[in-house]
Parts: C-alpha cells; structure tokens; sequence
C-alpha cells in the first residue's frame, strides 16, 4: 500500500446523532481530519447496526484506507470485520468496544472505560457525603443502550463499599432532558420530600432537566440535592459554574483524531499499537467549571 | 349558563368510557404514590399530581387535538414530532441569534404551518396516501431540525420563551392552559363552524361529500395544516420546558401517543366521527398510565411490557365485543353466586 | 400488446423498475464501483432482513392491513435465539424452529385481537410492538454474542460471485422468500382470500370468506416473516439484541408502498416490494458513497430521495393513465371509478338489445 | 308452471330481527317449495332485505327457525348458508372491484392444480359460465373494469353457480334493461324447472307476473300473506304491499307541463362533450320542463349529467346559462350556478354512510353556504324534519345513521338533499331505480310538482314509461352519443324504443 500520508481516506460510521455529545465527537472527526490532510467519507447509521455494517461494506467496496466504526452494539461485527481484514483494511474501534473472540479483526480500539466512569462518579458521592446516610436516585439511559448496564454497574460497585449509601430508585430517563426532568418530578413525589440526598445520571443532558425539576419543585440543586454525571457537555459546566451541580465524569469526544495519529504512525512505521487505547474518565467539580466551560462551549 | 349544560351534557354522556379509564387511571396513581391526589398552592401557582398529568400531558393534548380532525378524514400525520422538533429548534435558534421574542414564537407557529401545508399539499393535491405522504416530512424532517441546531441542544436563556412552559396563568402552568384553549378553539371551529360535517363527510365518503359540493381539497390541507400549527405549539411547549431546544429528542415517537390518544378517545382510524374532547381525555389517560408506571418504582426494564398491557386493556374496554361479554360474566357470576 | 402489459396492475411494478434503474444508471455514473457485483451482492445481503419483513408486510397490508410490530418480533426474536442457542445450549435448528413456531402464535395473537377486539391494525399492532420490545429487553438488555461453530458455518455460507462479491445464505433466504410469497399471495385459495379481504372484509365476508381464519393466518404469516427476519438478522450479525430492528417496520411499510402496493389495501404484490426494498438500499449505498453528507442531510436526502421516488412514480402513472382512465397510483388514496371507459362487446346483437315496451 | 305441490326446500318460521329502535322483522314465515320462483314483496323498508340476511347469516336473528330439507340449520355466515344450498345476490353488489371477473365468480373455491390457483381453467370455466347469461368478456379482466348492470350480472351467475337448492335475488333487475332481464328470466325459468327454488325481490310488478309463481308479502317487518301469483290480481297485491287500496289513477298517465320549453332556456349545451367519455349532444333545460334521457345502459346518459354539473369537464362545446357561457371545473360551480345532482350509485357517490340523516339532507346546503355560515342545530332538525315529514321518509328519527335506511328510503334523503339547496336545476340519475310502487309514484308527483313550480329537471331514466309520462322532451342516447331528440307529443314509449333501436349505424362507430 501507499505510504503517503496525503490522499488517504478514511471511512467513519458513526451510530448517529442522538445527542449533543455525539455531535461534537462527529464535528471533531471532521476537523481532525482536515487537519491531518485525510479525505473522510463519513456515514451517519441513525442507531442501527445493519446501516453500520452496510457502511463498513460500502468502505470497503471504495477500497478506503481506514475504518473507523463507534459500534452501535458490541457484538455482531465479526463477519463484516473479517471482510475488511481480507480486504487489508485496519479497523479502528472509537467510543465503544465490541465483543469478539478474535482482537485480531481490529487494530485498536479508542475507548474510555464505561465502567471505571461509573466507578468515578460512585467514588466521588461516596467521598463527598462522608458517613452521612445518603438515599441515591439513579436517572439512567435508554433500556438496552449498551452504556447503561456498565454505568450502572461501575457506579454500583463503587457505592457498595459504603453501607450510607442506599440506590433507592431507578428509572430509564433515555438519555433525554425532556424525559431526565420528568423522571426526576416522578421521584420528587414518589419519595417522601426532603428526602434524597443525591442523584446519578447517566448522561449530563438528563441531569440538566433533573436540575430544572429540582429548581421548580422548591429545592437548590448542588445542595439540598447532590448531582453527578457523566459526559462533560458545556451546558453542566455551566450549571455547575452557577451552583446548580455538583460533579461530572468527563468522556473525552476526541476520539476520532487520537485515532488519526495511531492510524498515522501505523502506517509509517507498521508497529501494531496497544490493543486499547483508554481515554482518560476525568472528574470535574465546579471549582473549574467556569474555565471549563468557556473551552468548550465552542467545541460543541 | 342552561344552553351550557345542554351542550355539555350529552358530550359528557358520551365520553363515559375515557372519563372511566382516566379516574381508573388516577386510582392506580393514588396506590403507586399516596397523597397524589394532594393539591397546595404556592407562590400563585397550584402543585400536585393533578396538575403534574395535565402539564406533563399538554404536548400531547395539542398533538391529539391537531390529529384528531386528520383521522377524522381517513389521514394519519406521523410528522407531528419532528414538527414539534423543527419549531423547538426555529425559535431556539432565533431567539439566540438576537431576534425578539415574539418574532421567535411567530417564526415557530410559521414553521409548524408551512410543514402542515406541506403534508395537506402531498395529501390534497399530490393525492399520496396520508402515511406515506407524512412519512416523508417524519424521516426529513428530525435532520431539518438538526440542521438547524447543528445536533445539539441549543438552550437558551430568553425569559419570555422560558416561560412558554414556566410561568402560570390563573394558578394553573401556561402549558395547560394553552393546551385546553387549544381544545376550546378548536371544538369551537369545528362544532360552532361547519368544519366538523365537513371533516366527517370528507372521511365517511369523499366522493359524495365532493358530489354535494364539499371543498375537500380545502377540508383535507385545512386538518393538515392545522395539525402542523398544534404541533409548533406543542414544541414550544416541549422546547420551554427544558430550556432548549433538542432537535434529536424532541417529539420522538409521539406520534404514537397522539394516535393513541386519539384512538382511546373514540375516533375510528377509517376516518368519520370524531371528538376534540373525548380525544384530549385520551391523552391524559395516556399520561396517567405512564405517570403511574415512572412512579411504580419498578425495574425500567418493565416499562415497555406495562405499557403495552395498559394498552391491551384500554383496547378491550373500549371494543364493541366486550360489552356483551362483560355483561354474560356478570351474568354468569350472578347465576354463580344465587347457586351458592 | 402494449396494452395488455401496461395494464393497471402491472404499470405502478413497471414504474418502480423503471425509476430503479433510472437511479442506479444514474449513481454507477457517478460512482462506477456501484456497479459491480460486489455491491449488488452487498445490496442482497445487507437487505435480507428487510425483504423479508417486506414480504409478510407485503402480506398484511394487501389484506387490509398494517403491522407495527415485526421490528419488535423480529428483536425479540434474535434475542430469544441467543439465549437459546448461548444459554440453553439448543442446536440452532431446533432453536430456529422454536422461534418460527412462537412467531407464528404471536402474529395469529394478533390477528385474533384484531378480530374478536374489531381494533384497528395499526393500534392493536402498535401495542404488540411494545410488548414484543418489552420481552425481549426482559430477556436481556445486553447485545449477546452467539459463538457457536454450526452457526458460523451457516453465516459464512454463500456462492461466491466474480469480482468479490457473494450471495449469501441469508439473501438466499430473501430470494426464496420472495418468491414463496410471490407464489403464497398470487398462485393460491389462501392468497385470493387476502385479496378479496383487502378488497372489502363485509363484501368478502358476504362471499362466504371465513375473515376471522384470513385475518389470524396473514398475521400469523407476516410474524412468522419477522420471526424469519429475525433469523435472518442473528445469522447476519452472529448476536441477538433486544433494540435490534427498531423503526424498520417503517422501512417495510415504505417498501410496500414504494413497490406499489396500497395501503388500503385489495391491490398489490411481492416483486414491487422486492424493488422497494431495493430502492431504499440503493438510497443508503449512494448516500455512503458519497460520504460527505453529515447527520442532518443524510435525514433529509432520505427523505428527499423517497419523496422523488414517489413523485418520478405517480408522474409515470399519470402520464401513461392519461391513455385510460382508471388506475390509482402508489400511495394514492383509492377511488375506485364504477364505469371505467372499457368498451364491452356484447353478445347480444344490439338489435336485439332494444326493447319492446312492455 | 307446477300444478301439484312440489316439496318444500326451505321453510323459515317466526323470523325476528330487531334494530335499535326498529323491528325489521317480526315473527316472519316463509316457505319454498322445489321448482318455484317465489316472488318477496313489500315497500321500501318492508324487510325483504333483512328477511335474505337472515336466511343466509349475513346478519344474526334474534329469533325463529330455519329448515332446510328437513334438518334445521343455523348458518354462521354466508359460507355456512353456501355449504346448506343457499346462495344470494343481495342488494348492493357485493363483489370485490379489486379482483378479476374470474376470481370473484370462484372466490373461496378455485379450481387448482398441483395445489395452486389453476387460472387457466378458472378463467375459461367462468367464460364459460358468463357466456350463459349473454356477456362475452374477458374473465381474467377487473371486475372494476365492467358496469353497474354487467357486475349485477355476474353477481348472478356466480349466485347461481353456487346454489344447490335456493337461489336468493335481491332485486336483480334494478339495473339491468329489458334484454338483459330478458336473458336473467330464461334463465331463471330454466332454473326452476331444474328443481331450485327462486326467490325474487322486484318492484317491477310487471315482472312479478311475468315469472313468479307464488307471492309472499311483508309489510312493516311482518308477514301480509302468502299466494299463488295466478290468484292474486294486481290491485289486491298492491292493496296487501301498501295496507291500503291504491288510488286509481295511475302514476304514468302523461302529463307534461302546460307552458313547457318556451323562451329562452335556462341552461342551453350547444355541442358539450368529452373525448372518451361522450360525444357531443345539445340540451336546453327551460325553467318549469323536464327534458328525459332515455338509452340503454352504457349509452352515455349518465356522462351527460357528469358534464353538466361539472364532475367531468367538458373539453368541446359550450354551456350556457341564462344565456352567459361558463366553464364547469368541479361540483361547487355547477352548485354556484344553482345546480342539484342525484347521483344514480347511491352508496358510492350518494350517501355518506355513518352520518346521520340530517347531516346528509344539509350537508349541500352547508357546503353552499360555506364554513362560516353554519346552520344552526335548530335549523338543521327543522330542515330534517320537514323533508322526512315531506318525501315521507320511513324512520324512527332524523339521528339515525342513512346507511341503515331502506335503499328507497336513502334514496329520498338524497333528493332532500337538493331540495334543500332549492336548485334552479335538478339533475337526476335513475331516481326511481329500487323504490317501491308507492314511493315511485310519490316521486314521480313530486318531480312533477318541482317542475311546475319552476324548476328545471334532467331525468335520466331505463324506466321508459315514465321517462315518457313526465318528459317535455327526450333526449335519446346511444353507444356514448345523442340519436335523437323527441319533442311534445311525439313522446311516447314506442318512440323513445324506435329511437333507441333505429338505424343503429348512425349512432356512431364509437
Ligand atoms: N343494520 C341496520 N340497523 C338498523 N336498522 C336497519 C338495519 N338494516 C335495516 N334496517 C331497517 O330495517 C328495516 C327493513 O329494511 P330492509 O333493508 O330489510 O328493507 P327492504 O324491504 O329491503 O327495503 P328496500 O325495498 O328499500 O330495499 C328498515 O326500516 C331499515 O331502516
Ligand atoms: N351492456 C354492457 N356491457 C358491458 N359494459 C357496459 C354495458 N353497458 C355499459 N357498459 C359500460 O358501463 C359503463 C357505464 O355506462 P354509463 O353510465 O355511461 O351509461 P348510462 O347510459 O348512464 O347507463 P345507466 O343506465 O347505467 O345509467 C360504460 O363505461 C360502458 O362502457
Ligand atoms: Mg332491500
Ligand atoms: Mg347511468
């Protein structure tokens, strides 16, 4: 194959465009690549796996340089994977990692762990109410979303540890604001008032709506009421910045470039790269929200 | 304050059924979460699970209301979501980019009756299958939404737009109150004016209703485009609520709800008579039922299987081979019981 | 001759092909990779599951109606599969068999509902679509990977095509599919029934059509289809996935339709839902390959893409109805006209026509 | 005719069916009898219809028995009725439009082979079977490619083909002309003489007498009597049908308008025709006159009402009104214009089955005054009630959904429908076709009555008769184009025939 770094074209499929996270992934996909000289044929797979794999064999079909696939589910692509090793096409996993017997059929995946973000925000409740007893209610993502069950279960160990800590209610917001909000009105009076000390989303957007739900049912979010969640989108360091939220867990939505310099030196140098290359699962807290904000809201 | 209750009445008469299912519905609210019932003021603004249902079902009231006369026609619209979407989007994207606010609203309303306009054009004059011809603007219509807030959510900070969802009219949220004199003005137009015979006639028989000098390209676009414009409401509504405008989530599937609604309100989908009241109680059994499910404190996991048993029952209540039936079990208890 | 091909039956089929192959000329122009048989074999494979569902679609909304559910079916069926092949360690064709046999009973559920509730399709199906979902996330949230060797053998099996492409078992399946219901709906008692019941359930019922047997075994067919669908699917991706197939029941409905089948049902066939299916493969393959479109305009191209599918098919029919007066077109509203302009030769010489007074 | 009695085939006893708030049948008694054509008479809403749904299951009794060949049978449904012997044509033509001729002749029961659809034979065997009753066509083609009367015919034949021992019409002839129902009775005599037993609903007292050998008679959902055709003259029949004796006079005397079809007219077609649909034909429609059309089926009349009320439009000729040309492009001008049209198919393109019948007796006249101008609810029950009160429309109550009156009794709505807009012209499309004896006359007093007070009529008719008593003048079609125009008193009914049957070649190779 050519070793010339201009001219190569990378094909992307991506799951779709559900939220705003996912939207800054895609737009930093795009800059990246035009940063790095890389024609990217991008294909948008509106949440279904059999769109992704008719992505992957069209890529493959134009005879593309690369793929990137954020996998919609993590099992089911070992087929279509086998004909892209065949085709001598390297395969890079962003976001997500998929299930298969053989690593052999990607190069790399560029992934944060979904269960260590879990982990991060459990500790970090843990940590912050101390010995206090805490009653937790959980806003989770979309039932089935292959997130879910692992952000559930990061955060669960980590609680585990401390017996204050009690995961009192649970209910699937979508991974929406609309529905975070509702969900969280559901459990305002569902619970005796007063009583929940702290609440874990699964995503920033659904706690953005818990927050509004909190606020207008009379109570100071960020302090009657703890918050954490994960994403690190500009409207929670936002709301963080005004005292409305306590936490969230950063996934990083660079992971198309890191996955333009692996490809890159890959291609120079033909020395496979570490199997997984874990994004950092970093926590903010309001200290910094307002710095943080300002650098992102454009990235966005 | 008599031609009232002489109009009322058999209204209320024939909307027995969803006034059972909706006080069903309050019930299983009231074991799942005791003191629902409870209403407090504060601030000039009533709190309760009453009010909860009924803001929280406003959307959907305003899309039945607006479907309501399209199924009446022997019509489906499945663009009202991605209609609630693009407006969200129009006057999020307007109010941010600097433009008063009630331009804002003007260019959401626009937008929901040029997107009408477009199904009653494919639907009237085009002559496509209502279906197909909304199904169009449903799969275009979520990236034109996109297109406009670039997929993310674009929040705003305008106080009047906000208030769309947050402020109070008369104790109640705005959104109820829109909702219901959405209904009002709607029932009125279509009872009050000849509209109502109209859409009937339109869904029973186009040919004759065309025969005896109905306008029914006018009837048909007119249902549509008003779907359209109840839609743009409902997204506003939708959009305010949450303070942004998410164009990848708004209205997703309510649709459905709306038909459902419709449906539960006693409107058959073969088009013919129909009931802006009976379809607006639809809504809110429907939004009771799912209350009680997100209260239940119940594994998620469930929520679609209970869903769809709220769903079945609704349906065997509301079918005409239960009434006998229901009446021979009765029977047959009794015979049971004397035998005792 | 001309007249007897372009009748109205045929016209709205031979309008879809025509702008089929109109749109595929077009985009082998511009992207002449489309060409080969790798892509055509790709188009097969990758549209298998969805022909399928098109074809008890098909079925269902020739007789009248419309199935919600067979994306939910044809999740939960893959779901059921993995569990049953991974967890309960059953032989995949036992394990087939058992899926076919539960989808069949759900779909004659259904057509039961229907029936004894006098429901409307789409709600009765619409709430299958919930519970089908429902169980299926109840069996397991998480996507499952089904290694066993029987079952990868069967997935990779195929004919292999010159210049890299592949027909495989599962299109393979589709192809079969089409034309067992092609000869299902068109060539037997059974398929007159689902016309005749699509035509007018009351009249058919008068004509001594049992409609309550029709209306239970097409719905037992079209999930039997999800269920094969499903198959198909868990074959295709090797797992089973609870959220596997949602929204494609709209994909078949617009399947149908774009193959010129009313969803008023009474008129209609599988080899238009073939190029249905077809087409909307063709729209995602050129909107691939073209690659630059980001998350909003591919919504819109489909969309846009469909509606000039539409338009490009209901101005052929125009144009070539204009030579005669009745046919509807796709995705037209059906009004039938009573006295079409045929002329009728009559036996009875029109001497003998005129009446004598009485 | 049988002169010793054959064995009885069918007997039903104490039949009851109850509607919401109307009994249609009460405690009725039939009896068949092998080879006999038995003749069920009544007025418009006497239960003739309802009595065939009940012998074939196409609805549930809610009371009474009935017997087949001595076995009591409980039909579940029309396929439980076939498999008993009894086959029916009913009312309405309830074949399927969206399946060939062939497919519906042999519906449920296909000829196969190798167990599929054998559509070689089915198609033959049914060109076979139509060929009995006179129609050479194209099995393999639509059924919606034929007319009203050739899918009457076919429902016929697939009815007969059917029945073993009972073979039910519900008035068969009411679209058919007089050689088809010609051919229909040939055959039907041939039939009985086979042994099956006929029963025949007409209005057509004519044809009662012509073919029937026995009477059975209902009059408000009960049983008048049962007689021997021979022994019960005409007027003592219609004496049982009405519950009253008829008065003398009889309806079809001529009688056109005094003043007719002097000055200038208020509607004049000079040349108003449309390719493929119907050649050119001059009409003047004065004020006060009542211009017939007359022809067999098929031979365009119902076009020329299409054109003139602006369902089709006409792309030669001109129309004028009050002397001004206009261009009709849809229903609404031609209403503008102060147009009314009875279409002839009342359940397809006349009532709006599911309304109530108020709303389908204002539902022209709100449409004329537009969205805004709404009738009030009071205005709309008196408008309701003062036509059912006036054309003496048979119901409980204006509420009642229209589908659920007797054809006859639909038919009249419609015709309220128009009054109520007080045209200045009423076209009218078969406007007699399915009324019974009383409501006939009824209708043909009240056209006369519309006419001399001032109203312009267009009556399409296949009923020669009376086309010839109240027509001023005639105008005469054929193979889609006019032959001939009969004015004053060269209008008789051996004319308007001669017109129709003469010199057939000019009438246009069309
Ligand atoms: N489905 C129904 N529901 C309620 N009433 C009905 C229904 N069908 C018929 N009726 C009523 O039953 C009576 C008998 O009707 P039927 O159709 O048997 O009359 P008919 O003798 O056939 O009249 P025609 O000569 O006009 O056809 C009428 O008063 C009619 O309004
Ligand atoms: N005897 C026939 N056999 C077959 N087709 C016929 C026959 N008569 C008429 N048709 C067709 O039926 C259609 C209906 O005829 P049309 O309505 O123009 O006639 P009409 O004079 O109004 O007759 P009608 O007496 O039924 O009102 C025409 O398209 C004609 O081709
Ligand atoms: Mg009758
Ligand atoms: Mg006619």
């Amino acid at each position: 194959d050519s070793g010339d770094k201009k001219g190569l074209t990378v094909g992307f499929s991506q799951i779709g465009s559900e939220s705003g996270w996912r939207a800054a992934e895609t737009k930093l996909a795009r800059q990246g690549a035009e940063a790095k000289g890389i024609t990217l044929k991008f294909s948008d797979a509106q949440q279904r796996q059999e769109n992704q794999i008719k992505a992957v064999r069209s890529f493959i079909a134009q005879g593309v340089d690369a793929i990137l696939l954020a996998p919609v589910v993590s099992s089911g692509w070992d087929e279509v994977l086998g004909e892209a090793k065949a085709a001598n096409i390297p395969v890079i996993l962003l976001d997500r990692q998929i299930d298969t017997p053989n690593v052999d059929l990607y190069l790399t995946a560029v992934t944060s762990d979904t269960i260590e973000e879990g982990r991060v925000a459990g500790r970090w409740l843990a940590g912050k109410v101390q010995g206090r007893d805490c009653r937790i209610v959980e806003i989770q993502g979309t039932v089935g979303a292959s997130l879910v069950a692992n952000r559930k279960k990061g955060f669960e160990e980590a609680i585990a540890t401390a017996p204050n800590l009690h995961l009192v209610r649970t209910q699937s917001g979508e991974f929406t604001r609309a529905k975070g909000k509702e969900v969280m009105e559901g459990f305002l009076k569902a619970e005796a008032p007063g009583s929940i000390c702290a609440v874990y989303s699964h995503n920033d957007d659904m706690m953005i709506g818990a927050i509004q739900a909190i606020k207008e049912a009379g109570l100071k979010p960020g302090t009657d009421i703890l918050t954490v969640s994960i994403d690190g989108v500009p409207d929670i360091f936002k709301a963080m910045a005004d005292g409305d939220a306590n936490a969230t867990v950063e996934l990083a939505p660079d992971m198309a470039p890191r996955a333009y310099d692996i490809l890159l030196a890959y291609r120079k140098d033909h020395a496979p790269p570490p199997k997984w290359v874990q994004t950092p699962s970093k926590l903010y807290e309001p200290d910094t929200a307002a710095a943080e904000y300002a650098r992102r809201k454009d990235l966005y | 304050m008599n031609a009232l209750i002489r109009t009322l009445a058999p209204r209320l008469k024939a909307a027995r059924p969803q006034l059972a299912l909706l006080i069903l519905a309050l019930l299983v609210n009231v074991i799942v979460a005791p003191g629902f019932l409870d209403l407090r003021m504060q601030d000039g603004r009533l709190f309760g699970g009453l009010i909860d249902i009924l803001n929280r079902g406003a959307p959907v009231m305003l899309l039945a209301v607006g479907m309501a006369p399209v199924i009446a026609t022997r019509g489906i619209d499945l663009s009202v979501g991605v209609i609630m979407a693009i407006s969200g989007a129009v006057a999020a994207a307007a109010v941010n980019a600097g433009l008063a606010w009630p331009l804002a609203l003007l260019a959401a309303l626009a937008t929901g009756l040029v997107c009408g306009l477009w199904n009653g054009l494919l639907v009237a004059v085009f002559r496509l299958q209502p279906i197909v011809a909304t199904l169009i603007l449903m799969v275009a219509g979520r990236g034109i939404a996109q297109l406009v807030t670039e997929g993310r959510i674009l929040t705003f900070t305008e106080p009047h737009l906000i208030a769309v969802a947050g402020s109070t009219v008369a104790a109640l949220p705005l959104p109820v109150v829109l909702a219901l004199a959405a209904s009002g003005l709607t029932g009125l137009l279509v009872r009050a004016a000849a509209l109502g015979l109209f859409v009937e006639a339109v869904g029973t028989n186009p040919r004759s209703s065309r025969l005896a000098g109905v306008h029914t390209g006018l009837v048909l676009g007119t249902v549509y485009v008003w779907s359209g414009l109840m839609a743009a409401m409902a997204g506003l509504i939708a959009a305010a609520d949450i303070r942004g405008a998410d164009a990848n989530n708004a209205g997703l599937w309510l649709e459905l709800d709306a038909i459902l609604a419709v449906v539960i309100g006693g409107t058959s989908l073969y088009g013919g008579r129909f009931s802006i009241g009976r379809s607006v109680l639809g809504a809110l059994v429907l939004q009771a039922m799912r209350t009680a499910i997100l209260r239940a404190g119940l594994p998620p996991e469930l929520n679609l299987v209970l869903m769809a048993l709220v769903v079945a029952a609704v349906l065997t209540q509301q079918s005409p081979a239960f009434r006998p039936l229901a009446a021979r079990l009765a029977a047959r208890l009794k015979n049971k019981e004397a035998r005792a | 001759m001309m007249g007897r091909l372009l009748n109205t039956r045929t016209l709205p089929l031979l309008a879809t092909v025509v702008v089929f192959v109109l749109i595929y000329a077009v985009c082998a122009a511009q992207y002449p990779a489309m060409l080969g048989l790798r892509v055509l074999g790709n188009l097969l494979t990758d549209n298998a599951f969805l022909g399928i569902l098109a074809v008890g679609m098909t079925v269902v909304v020739v007789a009248g109606g419309i199935d919600l559910s067979v994306g939910a079916v044809m999740g939960l069926t893959t779901v059921a599969l993995a569990r049953l092949i991974e967890g309960a360690g059953l032989p995949p064709l036992a394990a087939f068999a058992l899926v076919l046999a539960g989808g069949a009973l759900f779909g004659a559920g259904i057509g039961a509902a229907i029936h004894v509730l006098k429901a409307p399709a789409f709600i009765v199906t619409l709430t299958a679509m919930f519970l089908a979902r429902g169980c299926a996330l109840l069996i397991s949230t998480d996507s499952i990977p089904i290694h066993t060797a029987g079952y990868d053998a069967l997935a990779g099996a195929g004919l292999a095509l010159p210049g890299g492409g592949r027909l495989t078992l599962v299109a393979g399946i589709m192809l079969l599919t089409f034309i067992g219901g092609g000869i299902l709906l068109h060539g037997t008692r059974f398929g007159a029934r689902v016309f005749a019941l699509g035509g007018n359930a009351h009249f058919a019922q008068l004509m001594g059509i049992n409609t309550r047997s029709t209306t239970i075994l097409v719905h037992a067919f079209c999930s039997l289809m999800a269920a094969l669908a499903g198959i198909v699917f868990s074959l295709y991706t090797r797992s089973g996935y609870a959220l596997t197939g949602t929204g494609v029941e709209l994909d078949a409905i617009a399947a149908v339709v774009i193959g010129g089948t009313l969803l008023t049902g009474g008129v209609g066939g599988v080899a238009g839902s073939f190029i249905g299916v077809l087409i909307q493969g063709l729209i995602l393959t050129w909107i691939t390959f073209d690659g630059t479109l980001s998350s909003w305009w591919t919504k819109i191209a489909i969309g846009a893409l469909l509606f000039v599918f539409i338009a490009v098919q209901r101005l052929i029919l125009l144009a070539s109805t204009r030579y005669g007066r009745s046919g509807a077109g796709p995705g037209a509203p059906t009004t039938p006209h009573p006295a079409a302009s045929t002329p009728v030769a009559r036996s009875s010489a029109p001497g003998a026509a005129a009446p004598s007074a009485p | 005719m049988p002169q010793t009695e054959t064995p009885v085939v069918l007997a039903a006893r104490g039949l009851t069916r109850q509607y919401p708030g109307v009994r249609a049948l009460d405690g009725v008694d039939l009896t068949l009898r092998a080879g006999e054509i038995h003749a069920l008479l009544g007025e418009n809403g006497a239960g003739k219809s309802t009595l065939i749904n009940l012998l074939t299951g196409a609805q549930r009794r809610d009371g009474g028995t009935i017997i087949v060949d001595g076995m009591e049978i409980d039909p579940d449904g029309p396929g439980g009725a076939v498999r008993a012997g009894i086959a029916a044509v009913y009312q309405e033509i309830t074949l399927l439009p969206n399946l060939s001729v062939a497919q519906n002749l042999y519906l449920g029961r296909e000829p196969t082979r190798w167990g599929l659809v054998h559509r070689a034979a089915m198609n033959r065997d049914a060109g076979a079977l139509l060929r009995r009753f006179g129609l050479a066509i194209d099995a393999s083609r639509p059924l919606s490619d034929f007319s009203t009367a050739v899918q009457q015919l076919i429902a016929i034949a697939r009815a007969v083909d059917l029945s073993a021992k009972v073979l039910i019409l519900d008035e068969p002839t009411a679209s058919l002309d007089t050689a088809e129902v010609q051919a229909l009775f040939t055959l039907l005599r041939t039939l009985r003489d086979q042994g099956l037993a006929i029963v025949f609903v007409t209005h057509f007292l004519d044809q009662v007498y012509a073919l029937t050998d026995r009477i059975t008679v209902l009059r408000n959902g009960r049983l008048v009597g049962e007689r021997r055709t021979a022994d019960l003259p005409r007027l003592e029949l219609v004496s049982m049908m009405l519950g009253k004796a008829p008065t003398a006079e009889s309806h079809l005397a001529r009688r056109p308008a005094t003043s007719a079809g002097t000055g200038a007219p208020l509607v004049r077609a000079e040349g108003l025709g449309r390719r493929r649909l119907v050649g050119a034909f001059d009409a003047d429609l004065h004020a006060g006159a009542v211009l017939g059309a007359a022809g067999l089926l098929g031979s365009g009349r119902t076009e020329t009402a299409l054109l003139l009320f602006g369902v089709e439009t006409a792309d030669q000729g001109q129309l004028m009104v009050d002397g001004k040309p206009v261009t009709l492009r849809s229903p609404r001008d031609a209403i503008r214009l102060g147009f009314g049209f009875c279409p002839e198919d009342r359940k397809l393109d006349g009532i709006v089955a599911g309304l109530s019948i108020r709303e389908n007796i204002v539902l022209a006249l709100q449409a004329k005054r537009g969205w805004w101008r709404r009738l009030s609810s009071a205005q709309q029950h008196e408008l309701a009630d003062r036509y059912i009160k006036l054309l003496d429309i048979r119901t409980p109550d204006a509420e009642k959904p229209i589908q659920l009156l007797s054809g006859g009794n639909q038919q009249k709505a419609l015709l309220a429908r128009w009054l109520a807009t007080d045209p200045r012209l009423l076209i009218l499309d078969e406007p007699t076709r399915g009324i019974d004896v009383g409501a006939h006359a009824e209708i043909v007093r009240l056209l006369e009555d519309l006419r001399d007070r001032g109203m312009a009529l267009y009556v399409i008719s296949s009923e020669i008769e009376e086309v010839a008593a109240y027509s001023d003048r005639v105008l005469v079609m054929r193979d889609r184009a006019p032959v001939g125009l009969l004015e004053g008193d060269s209008i008789t009914p051996a004319a308007i025939v001669n017109a129709i049957a003469a010199e057939h070649h000019t009438g246009g190779a069309a």
